[in-house]
């Protein structure tokens, strides 16, 4: 089997967001998305820290140190694009205004819960930031993610073990392996992206149990 | 490419429904998308749910909307003033049913429903007739009132200037309800002044960005209108 | 006994301005006091419809309909002005920045309770704006009516008979007879204004017992 | 004659008092006001507690503020970062209470305390570890949160111009936190690049209004500080 690598993930969330959607891509691998978003397609990409319209990384010596993303990373702004204070961003994000966020995530359970925020371990030092925000604010929650841990454990679970970041809001995964929508009665292959790899080795893989009905 | 320029405003307003909630920006007249509104009258939906600040001057616009019949409740902190005869006249008969809010309990509304908020406490109407049976709460040392959003199915609003993200400014005191109505609405259509290229509207300077905006028609100034009409 | 007019109290409420104060006028009577704020004196005006720093009445034939106060009257802009929206426009008032508002009234009692939006006649069409946010919000809420109504009694009461606008809200009254603080024990006469009544006189008029220490 | 500049940033924080709450605007490095938190640790008021989004960076700044052990306790919304040594050794060392708030929640409890609501629900949260404890409730089909607003005795921000009436405008996504802090504290105090003159600014433009302002230092570029302190 051939998993997809992360180029190839972002490439796959890209495919599926549509001209004109308002978009936060979260921290990580989430924002790699952005480099992968179909040409010509028109998408407005939101950042927690006050801006709609972020474009590409500036070329090297061109960074500006007040125009980041909220990975506190250098963008620039698109023509069209405009800047706002971060009460009326998150006014954004909590309203419903969002069309799509991307997060990255621990563990996805079958309800669409998600957990990405914390690992669990008493001694941690917690930190949140916007996800518990995009997790209940966006019209559609897409998590990107490995499907497994490094010791093989699915990240799709019938139940989350590390601490929540929001209950019963995720609606699409994209892993290395599939995508699968999350629906009130459970998970829905979408498609198999690993190369070679069968819908039964995958339902073994996945921790949960996965329906599929064939495109007809 | 995006563009939410509709080419008219009959086009922009066709789908509005029966028993919509449609909320209208403007204080007085200045901010009052008068074309959109009688477009609306033209269109025929009626059992509305009208939220403004007032229930209409004079004979046009909002006050039109209500004469025609079309209004069967409104949200407002206004309603009387010497020229709103045609409120008047049908609250007398009782035949318009009105909720008076205070005008920062009606912003402070309108503003929880675009941001996602579910009810907040204010301290305004505290220990008034307007709180009578609302949940009252003392938090430290000070009465408050919880009060809820007030969402909308279409904002109808006037701006200045637009570009096809729909980003918007707007002129002086023409501003007031607008940008909060903007985030309220499921749909919301704009009249602007004037159309500008992606680009010329300074990013520092947008008001409402293109995300709270889903149609906006370009109206000539009245002048324009008639001279096209003609 | 000579009453001061409207005239004269509008300029002595204007006299209490002190430089740097943010203020609302209240429509109607209150209005008058922008024309009575002492020159050289930089006081900004706040009105409801979203702008700081009102200006006076602009010449006949250069009225901008965009450009009003909470009385749809037309006005001018400072320069230094600044327009916002409605919901910061209240957020300002009802979260304490505004030092005075100066409000009309029906009734005011010697607790400080506020009458001015209702005259509780069953049929009336209520209506009530601003009024309660500023009543609960300026700093200082400041009185500005005539002492007495039409038949003589006084709109100072025990308690009021209208409805209200808010509670305990009032610190001080300017009418046409004497200004009245509002204190925890009661009323306060600040001063007489009008020429020729003695304070024995203005007790009799007035609804409420009043107190009064000479100045030193 | 309005003048809301200070000459010095040590005037205008001299009276900044031990156990003051005090906000700083910010985002990671865009927006925070680095001088004046520099002069607020040579000024020597202890006891703190912060307000910002994160918990310093490095060993600049507000981490400098932590390092210095000036700080009491810190609401914020993502302390951890791989450069935010001075918290991390303090908060294990049991030294600095930690107030984790989500980034939308921290935001909104500023901006409740700034335009007067004693509370507000939201539905960030709901069923988190962070909601423990907390008054929830379900209206209209969706789980909220109660929250209460976020009150401070200072805000420490930075702004890109100002006039000498306090109106202040900002640079790109610097704008962040400061014109709900400069709304939500008791004094506010800015740091700006450039003082123009009152009218400079077009009133359309202006971000936070002066109102919410009570002391301005302009404060040159690092390059032109460095030399006049030379």
């Amino acid at each position: 089997m051939k998993k997809f690598d992360r180029k190839q993930m972002a490439a796959r969330v890209a495919q599926d967001i549509p001209e004109g959607a308002y978009v936060n891509l979260g921290i990580g691998l989430p924002t790699l998305v952005a480099d992968y978003l179909p040409k010509g397609r028109e998408i407005i990409l939101h950042s927690e820290n006050g801006v709609l319209g972020i474009g590409p990384r500036p070329p090297q010596g061109e960074e500006d140190e007040d125009l980041i993303n909220a990975g506190k990373e250098p963008v620039t702004l698109l023509t069209g694009g405009a800047y706002f204070h971060h009460a009326d961003s998150f006014g954004m994000i909590r309203g419903r205004h969002l069309d799509f966020c991307v997060l990255g995530a621990f563990q996805v359970s079958a309800a669409g819960d998600l957990a990405n925020w914390h690992t669990g371990e008493p001694d941690a030092i917690p930190a949140v930031g916007g996800a518990m925000d995009l997790a209940v604010g966006a019209k559609q929650v897409l998590v990107m993610m490995e499907h497994l841990t490094k010791d093989g454990k699915s990240k799709l679970v019938e139940r989350c073990t590390y601490p929540l970041t929001g209950a019963r809001c995720v609606n699409r995964v994209y892993t290395d392996l599939a995508v699968i929508d999350i629906k009130p009665d459970g998970l829905h292959l979408v498609e198999i992206v690993a190369e070679g790899l069968s819908f039964d080795e995958l339902q073994r893989l996945n921790g949960v149990p996965l329906r599929y009905r064939a495109a007809a | 490419m995006i563009n939410k320029f509709f080419a008219t405003p009959e086009a922009a307003l066709a789908d509005v429904h029966d028993g919509a909630t449609v909320m209208i920006s403007g204080f007085g007249g200045a901010g009052m998308p008068a074309e959109l509104i009688d477009c609306l009258i033209a269109q025929g939906a009626t059992d509305l749910t009208v939220v403004n600040n007032n229930a209409g001057n004079a004979d046009a616009g909002l006050a039109a909307l209500i004469g025609a019949g079309r209004v069967r409740k409104i949200l407002c902190s206004f309603p009387r003033q010497t020229d709103s005869w045609h409120f008047d006249k049908l609250y007398r008969a009782g035949k318009l049913e009105l909720e008076l809010v205070p005008q920062g309990t009606l912003a402070e509304r309108i503003r929880a429903a675009g941001a996602g908020i579910g009810g907040f406490f204010t301290p305004t109407a505290f220990g008034t007739r307007l709180a009578e049976g609302k949940e009252t709460r003392r938090i430290d040392g000070r009465d408050y009132v919880l009060e809820y959003p007030i969402h909308a199915d279409y904002a109808l609003i006037k701006a200045d200037r637009a570009d096809r993200w729909g980003n918007l400014t707007y002129r002086k005191t023409a501003r007031n309800f607008a940008p909060i109505m903007a985030a309220a609405a499921k749909c919301t259509v704009v009249q602007v002044r004037e159309s500008v290229e992606l680009g010329e509207l300074d990013p520092e300077m947008v008001v409402t960005p293109g995300i709270f905006v889903k149609r906006v028609v370009r109206l000539a100034p009245a002048g324009k209108t008639a001279r096209k009409a003609a």
